[in-house]
């Protein structure tokens, strides 16, 4: 399959676009592979990336439900960041980052990664020490974090209320590094270039039983058939229980939703993202101008993929508390995925309880931003039947031993995650 | 030696006049002085409670979502077991503690919950710019109660006749926001303070 | 928006309610140990379906309550009072 | 000022009501009843806009909320609005708009040249480019893109205007007052039943607006439901979302028809509705045609140029031309006209239809078996071509300025689809109607294929009446409907004539049909990616227009029916919404509600600074003149303290009353430690975990009766702390008799402490023998504080002799003022959170910092707490061998060895450049003046003594520290029980 380039795309201009060829295969499924992916979302493709391009395991199929992309990698709010205060999670998030970086120049597709910059405002000293705790681990950590004062915030976005709000602004703490990227582009980017190094993209194809003998997964029965394999990963975000369930085995995951929100297209407003420090509320601007938007949680478990008011409401009068200006713009669209959400707030990439059964679960809201980096770790662990040093804490075990990443301290509650 | 009059969470705000438009039927509020005792009923001394209820104060206790009024003191139902009694002072909360012993907890919560009573044709409208009850004559009236949430803000409210006249009881340290709310959310009909 | 039916006060509003999770699981007795505090803690069945949960009509008459809830249509099928039990229907 | 293309007569806008107006900076007039649109169609303005991308001249296409090309900038500095829809924006006098997404001149955009790009501009080009060299992206790609890219400029400025947020409740809601809707309406209110009829238009009526004829009808039923007690008309409400139970959002527009509200007048009041039964009246958008040159100005939908022509008076072209596709669509020919312009041509693809007919007999040139081919023009509409039916051959040409264009209707399922209802494909209609409802909710008229008014009119009747009978009402009496031939409206599936240059499915995103097509050939095929590949309806109309048009393309791609293709998933919102309105009316200062305490009034008067703690104000400090600064004023409040006497406000703990029998075995369970042995009359230290053995909250709490406690929590876990109580006596042990209340609101409290305090408190106290053995350290007792009930606490979290003086809210600036009184010549000052912390660091106690969740008991040096018999919660969980690591870090105090150099918390504490911990609270000292804290810090015991780094990368700090005891100050607690 050629590569896309502008010389390619201006070739193609003059011969009436006719030349181009799907950007990945639509191929049936074998009997059998070395590695089967369960979950065509970023994860799932991301990981069947790595196996190929890492591992050299190219016999890999990632298998679909339905299309790719279409779960939480297609509804989300787009942001990239790694400001963790937790070493087990700054580091891998800060992997997830560099990967991220050169993500474009590996996949050889534009994922639009746009590092402007991620601001976390406080309005309180216990919050800027909170700011400061997190900023100088990352410091620490070797990850980009500056604190500025008010000023700061005001360069950067200029339309934030500094002072009239209920809560004024005392300065923020900014990585950036971060940024946004484009998120349908990032299941297509991953798909067409695992596709491109052999990898079998199977859609419309959803898993209806696990296979296994004597503790150990053999393979897993579709709606396409038997599909034979040795390891099996499962990426599918949202839906993991009821995978880990047909496994034989219950998780710490509890199924929230998360609205999130976009605006009428714009010219330039917001050249950042910016995170309200005094209630559920964070804004970037898309490419397109739309202004992208979302709070907390609903707060009850929903696979319903919508949303419901009082939450929307709260995150439309932050928003407007924190940029009055916001005030005669339109919201356009709204939406809502759905969270696998564990009780540290924190994810899994892990073996599981099934040898051979491994899985990339429980990313709460940061699965985004993880979709590169929970590839790489996820496609280590496969590949090696062992976890990487950065995902080695990130184990299903770590509750019965006590060992919780609880980067806020908000305790064994799924919704207060 | 007697108490000092205690001061009154809005008494610098609730200011008597009138507020937002001048219109024909504005919006009545006052804040009519009251004890408030929380009574909640012990486990098992439903019947020996209500009968309690019955000898000292000359009613039963309210069904869930109601009021009783029993000569000067209302009872207002908050949760299962559970009753507000508000009245004219001095004195609720030790009545109530006397006539309980043993049936019921009683904690005064007179300076815990401030009451602000509205009245006048606009009440139901302006009330529905927060709260999230229907307030209906089909599906609300005088003697009914319901603990709920205006402008996020936890309220109890019960209405007390036809005018329609509604009490609403809040906490004290929030009691300064929900009149901010209710003077704005009665601005466009015009709001006269007592 | 879940409009949900409190046993004592009639439907009102989600806002009016606290989820509290999963009212399948117990709180062990005394004697128990990590292993079966551990289970009631963090694990869940998460049903994508009918799920009984704890929910607190914390803005309202403050009672703990059961619900009977599926989780993809958010129908509310029966609801309960803290002491009373919550049959569970099959997928 | 003259509007050339204005009727006479005719419509519904007050002629003898001149409205001026401004677009792009020239001045024109309109009328009362008018839109922008409309206004702007009678002045002759045609070009009103660019395309997102190509930058193709737009005009006028629709008249209603479908609109993809006439969004302008409305108002002007901190009112404007960026793409705002001039088909629904009412006109005011003084009206100002400007055109958009332009560069140079709304006549000639020199962006334009992006269109001779199109061949390498096309779906997803950017997906595959600008990926070298890697740092271009940020630095030079997209700053050009995202310039390129959005509609309207946003205002900077904050929106000078109010919103209002209120709630509704009916037994049916009715959404839209078209024929169906106000027949539903009727129908319902008829029975008795609470009705609300809600219509986004600021007229009621719908069609019936364009239908002469049936006005008198309009206007009767109108007035009837008006009368009717129950019935609620709410015009210029747009409902935005169907959710779950029934419940509805809704934005009604209160002044945007005013140059700006009047005073106590909200711009928009958001609704949330609950109804029993829902009736949707919602309609149908008219569905374009792709052909080439479908954008041009004066290509209009065949609707609107009706609309225009007979509810506006305003004649949207001079030399028309329809291309109709179903016999309904014929009347807008006549309407156009009826209104003086000449019909050069109707194309319709059909062989023969009754429309046809009766056009010819009209002496109308029709033209069966065509297809609009392609267009003429620049800026406006020159011409059109007209060829044969499915030849691909472009045919003649026909000089026109107003192409009308009839491609078949849309139903508006929008709200059926959000409620949960599946589309079913109707093949009469070629198109998408409402499956069978999971809601209480039922579709009738247009929006569910029912064409024609008098046909809609009485399916509306029905689905009210039905609607009201199912929320528990009867019948009432019928009422009577218009009579109106039933038009035939199944179009002839048309969805695009390919030819030569752009056919646009998307008009506002220029999504062409060669897009859809390239998606196709990349392997978007699914509708869902096809539409994120191409943008395809995702712009502010949400494809309204051309949404299924799009389908069907991709569907001939695929070689199978639209059916089987489908739409996408409808989403919130059906038009987009204010944000303001959304937000309501707590935002801003009121976003949170501000939570004081009833000293409130007294810290103000003294000058308090204040500070946020959760929702409510505390005092940080109490500047005095003579204080150089921030610090000054806290290190003299602390030192007032320490060697005298201090008050502190201490109201905003959170206090439960806990009583009845089994209270004390309920305060064993919840609590770390031991409660039931605890005298009447004395307070205890209590440490409650949560069940994961991680601290939760501390607090003091105190024996008032044998069955009835006083427990206080902190601050920010008053609440958690009430609900993790109730919880636990719900769910674990409801066989406890424990009755539970909040009386935090009831009892203010002050803390006065200092070597001196006991002499204040015995100024102001009777009843209690103050001696150190009548009234030790921890007890607790009631008494009179100058002259009020209260209840006094001999605890201290300074470290000094100190007590806790609390009374009923109502009495406490009383109290305040009788101690500062009986203080004065003690020296008392008041003190505020600041030096609060500053003396609990000092002296060793941890607080929210310490307590964040994250600690156990035994790394806050609070381990020999836990009681080692009985259950408690978090006993099991805490004895996991992560929670018991002795590698965790503890608690330890630090004090900076260069004692000027500052210590932030926050700060990381580095052990031979290792991360070992952090600082979690830091002050400067009274006691031994310097920077001193409280840190977690791996193997803390074993390195007191040691010095360490305090590194704080941040703000290129990197202090060294010695480790010490937390307990620094008064560590045998000597000054607490003096």
């Amino acid at each position: 399959m050629a590569r896309y380039s502008g010389l390619r795309i201006l070739g193609e201009g003059f011969r009436g676009n006719s030349g181009w060829q799907p950007a990945w295969r639509k191929p049936a499924p074998k009997a059998s592979y070395d590695v089967v992916v369960i979950g065509g979302g970023g994860h799932g493709l991301a990981t069947a990336f790595y196996l190929a391009e890492v591992h050299g395991i190219r016999n890999v199929a990632v298998l679909e439900r339905g299309l790719i992309g279409q779960g939480n990698t297609g509804r989300n709010t787009t942001i990239v960041r790694s400001n963790y205060m937790l070493p087990e999670n700054n580091n891998f998030y800060e992997h997830s980052l560099k990967l991220w970086e050169g993500l474009e120049q590996s996949l050889g597709y534009n994922v639009m990664m746009s590092q402007r910059g991620v601001i976390n405002l406080f309005h309180n000293d216990a919050q800027r020490n909170a700011a400061l705790r997190r900023g100088n681990s990352m410091r620490l950590n070797g990850i980009d974090a500056e604190i500025i004062d008010r000023e700061g915030v005001k360069a950067m976005c200029p339309i934030v209320d500094l002072d009239n709000g209920r809560y004024p602004v005392m300065g923020g703490l900014l990585q950036r590094r971060g940024g946004t990227a484009r998120h349908d582009a990032v299941a297509w980017g991953f798909a067409h270039a695992a596709d491109a190094r052999g990898v079998d993209i199977i859609e419309h194809c959803e898993v209806t039983g696990m296979i296994a003998e004597g503790g150990a997964i053999q393979g897993v029965r579709t709606s396409r058939g038997e599909i034979r394999a040795p390891k099996v990963g499962l990426a599918v975000a949202g839906h993991t229980s009821t995978l880990t369930e047909m496994a034989g085995f219950r998780v710490p995951i509890e199924t929230h939703l998360l609205q999130a929100f976009v605006s009428e297209g714009l010219k330039p407003l917001i050249d950042c993202v910016v995170t309200f420090g005094a209630g559920h509320f964070y804004v970037s601007q898309s490419d397109k101008g739309g202004l992208v938007f979302g709070g907390g949680l609903d707060g009850y478990p929903s696979y319903g993929q919508r949303g419901t008011l009082p939450e929307a409401e709260h995150v439309y009068a932050a928003g407007v508390s924190m940029i009055p200006a916001l005030g005669r713009l339109r919201g356009l669209r709204s939406w809502a995925g759905v969270m696998d959400m564990t009780p540290d707030g924190s994810f899994y990439i892990c073996k599981t309880p099934v040898q051979g059964l491994y899985m990339t679960a429980g990313w709460c809201y940061g699965g985004f931003k993880a979709t590169p980096g929970s590839g790489w770790c996820h496609a280590w662990t496969i590949a090696k039947d062992e976890p990487h040093r950065l995902n080695a804490a990130h184990t299903l075990d770590r509750f019965r031993e006590g060992r919780m990443l609880d980067e806020r301290g908000n305790g064994p509650f799924f919704w207060a995650q | 030696m007697s108490a000092p009059e205690a001061t009154h969470p809005l008494a610098a705000v609730a200011t008597p006049g009138l507020r937002g438009a001048a219109g024909v039927a504005p919006l009545r509020v006052s804040l009519p002085v009251r004890e408030t005792v929380q009574v909640m009923v012990r486990r098992g001394r439903e019947e020996a409670f209500a009968a309690a209820m019955e000898a000292s104060f000359g009613m039963a206790p309210p069904a869930p979502g109601h009021t009783l009024a029993g000569g000067a003191v209302t009872a207002i139902w908050i949760q299962p077991g559970g009753f507000m009694l508000t009245g004219a002072g001095p004195g609720l909360a030790e009545r109530a503690a006397l006539a309980f012993v043993g049936l019921a907890a009683v904690e005064d919560q007179s300076h815990g919950r401030t009451t602000i009573t509205v009245s006048g044709p606009a009440a139901r409208a302006v009330l529905a710019r927060g709260c999230r009850l229907d307030l209906h004559t089909r599906a609300f009236g005088p003697g009914r109660a319901a603990m709920t949430q205006i402008a996020h803000i936890g309220c109890l409210l019960h209405q007390v006749d036809d005018a329609p006249s509604f009490e609403l009881t809040v906490f004290s340290t929030l009691a300064e926001p929900f009149f901010h709310w209710l003077v704005e959310a009665g601005s466009g009909d015009g709001v006269v303070i007592a | 928006m879940l409009r949900i039916p409190c046993p004592h006060c009639g439907a009102r509003d989600e806002i009016e309610f606290t989820y509290r999770g999963d009212a399948t699981v117990a709180r062990p007795g005394p004697d128990a140990g990590v292993d079966a505090f551990h289970d009631y803690l963090y694990l869940r069945t998460n049903p994508r379906g009918w799920q009984a949960e704890w929910w607190q009509h914390s803005s309202g008459c403050r009672a703990f309550l059961k619900l009977l809830r599926h989780t993809v249509t958010h129908e509310i099928r029966a609801v309960a009072t803290a002491t009373e039990t919550l049959e569970v229907p099959g997928a | 000022m003259t509007q050339p293309h204005r009727l006479a007569t005719g419509g519904h806008v007050d002629r003898a009501t001149r409205l001026s107006f401004s677009f792009d900076g020239r001045r024109y007039e309109g009328h009362a009843g008018d839109t922008l649109a409309s206004a702007l169609l009678a002045n002759g303005v045609r070009l009103v806009g660019r395309s997102f991308k190509y930058h193709r001249p737009r005009g006028i296409f629709s008249a209603g909320v479908e609109e993809p090309n006439a969004l302008v900038e409305l108002r002007e500095g901190a009112r404007r609005e960026p793409n705002t829809r001039a088909t629904v924006a009412e006109l005011f006098d003084g009206l100002s708009a400007t055109s958009q997404n332009r560069r140079g001149s709304l006549a000639f955009d020199w962006m334009a040249v992006n269109g001779l790009l199109s061949p390498w501009l096309g779906a997803g080009f950017y997906y595959k480019t600008f990926m070298w060299p890697a740092a271009f992206w940020e630095r030079v790609y997209e700053p050009m893109i995202r310039k390129a890219a959005g509609l309207g400029r946003a205002s900077r400025l904050p929106d000078p205007d109010h919103y209002d947020a209120a709630h509704a409740h009916c037994d049916v809601l009715v959404v839209g007052a078209g024929a169906a809707g106000l027949a539903a309406a009727r129908a319902a209110g008829a029975t008795g039943a609470r009705v609300i009829l809600m219509e986004q238009d600021f007229m009621l009526g719908g069609d019936l607006l364009n239908e002469p004829g049936l006005e008198a009808w309009r206007r009767e039923t109108v007035a009837a439901l008006a009368a009717m007690p129950e019935v609620t008309l709410m015009p210029r409400s747009t409902v935005f979302g169907f959710y779950d139970q029934g419940v509805l959002g809704a934005v009604e527009r209160l002044a945007d028809h005013l140059a700006e509200p009047p005073p106590h007048t909200p711009r928009q009041r958001y609704w949330t509705i609950r109804a029993k039964e829902v009736v949707l009246a919602t309609g149908a958008h008219e569905r374009l045609i792709a052909f080439p040159g479908n954008d041009r100005p004066g290509v209009m939908l065949a609707g609107a140029a009706r609309t225009y022509a007979r509810r506006y008076g305003v004649r949207a072209g001079e030399t028309a031309a329809l291309f109709a596709t179903h016999d309904g669509a014929y009347d807008a020919a006549f309407a156009i006209a009826e209104a003086g312009a000449r019909i050069a041509a109707i194309i319709d693809p059909r062989s023969d239809s009754a429309a046809m007919q009766r056009a010819r007999e009209a002496g109308f040139s029709v033209k069966a078996g065509s297809v609009v081919s392609g267009t003429m023009g620049g800026n406006a509409l020159r011409g059109i071509a007209i060829g044969a039916q499915g030849s691909g051959a472009r045919g003649d040409a026909v000089p026109v300025d107003l192409l009308m264009v009839a491609g078949g209707w849309n139903p508006a399922v929008h709200l059926a689809s959000m409620s949960g209802a599946a589309l079913a494909w109707d093949e009469a209609l070629h198109t998408f109607v409402p499956g069978t409802p999971v809601q209480r909710e039922r579709s009738a008229g247009a929006c569910r294929g029912v064409n024609g008014i008098g046909a809609a009119a009485a399916d509306g009747a029905a689905a009210g009446r039905d609607a009201a009978i199912a929320a528990g009402f009867a019948a009432g009496p019928d009422n009577t409907l218009p009579d109106t031939l039933a038009a035939d409206h199944c179009s002839y599936p048309v969805w695009e004539v390919k030819g030569r240059g752009k056919a646009f499915v998307d008009l506002q995103d220029d999504v062409t049909t060669n897009d859809i097509r390239l998606a196709h050939r990349e392997g978007f095929s699914h509708i869902e990616h096809a539409k994120r590949y191409t943008t395809h309806a995702m712009g502010t109309d949400q494809g309204k227009t051309g949404g299924i048009v799009g389908a069907a393309v991709l569907a001939e791609a695929r070689g199978e029916p639209v059916a089987k293709v489908g739409l996408p998933r409808f989403r919130p919102y059906t038009a987009p919404i204010a944000w303001g309105a959304m937000a309501g009316q707590e935002v801003g200062k009121h976003f949170q509600p501000v939570r004081r305490t009833s000293l409130h009034a007294v810290h103000d008067a003294a000058g308090a600074v204040w500070m946020d703690a959760g929702i409510w104000k505390r005092p940080a400090y109490y500047p005095k003149r003579e204080d150089a600064d921030a610090w000054a004023s806290v290190l003299r409040e602390a030192r007032a303290v320490r060697q005298r006497v201090g008050i502190c406000d201490v109201s905003t703990l959170g206090k439960i009353a806990v009583e009845g029998p089994d209270a004390a075995t309920f305060l064993d369970r919840v609590y770390a430690n031991t409660f039931s042995t605890l005298p009447v009359g004395r307070a205890r230290y209590g440490l409650m975990l949560r069940e994961d053995g991680i601290v939760f909250d501390d607090g003091t709490t105190s024996r008032i009766g044998p069955e009835r406690f006083f427990v206080t929590t902190t601050t920010a876990q008053a609440g958690p702390v009430m609900q993790h109580l109730e919880f636990h006596l719900a769910s674990a042990w409801p066989d406890l008799d424990v009755s539970l209340a909040s009386v935090t609101d009831q009892w203010a409290a002050v803390a006065i402490a200092g070597p001196k305090a006991r002499e204040v408190v015995a100024g102001m106290v009777e009843g209690i023998d103050l001696s150190n053995d009548a009234f030790p350290f921890m007890a607790v007792a009631d008494c009179i504080a100058a002259g009020v009930p209260a209840r006094l606490f001999r605890i201290s979290f300074s470290g000094e002799l100190a007590y806790e003086v609390a009374m009923p809210a109502g009495h406490a600036a009383h109290v305040w003022r009788a101690a500062m009184q009986v203080g004065a010549t003690h020296g008392i000052e008041p003190y505020g959170m600041e030096a609060l912390g500053l003396l609990r660091i000092e002296k060793g106690h941890v607080a929210g910092s310490e307590l964040n969740g994250q600690t156990t008991a035994h790394d806050l040096g609070l381990g020999r707490m836990l009681k080692k018999k009985g259950d408690f919660i978090g006993r099991v969980l805490a004895q996991r061998p992560g929670m018991t690591d002795p590698s965790r870090p503890r608690l330890v105090g630090l004090r900076s060895v260069d004692p000027r150099r500052q210590i932030r918390a926050g700060a990381h504490l580095l052990v031979d450049g290792r991360d070992q911990g952090w600082i979690t609270s830091a002050t400067q000292s009274v006691v031994d003046p310097g920077w001193i804290g409280l840190g977690m810090l791996r193997e803390g015991e074993a390195r007191i003594g040691s010095t360490i780094l305090a590194a704080n990368p941040l703000m290129g700090e990197e202090v060294p520290v010695r480790v010490v005891s937390p307990h620094g100050y008064d560590p045998e607690n000597r000054l607490v029980r003096a």
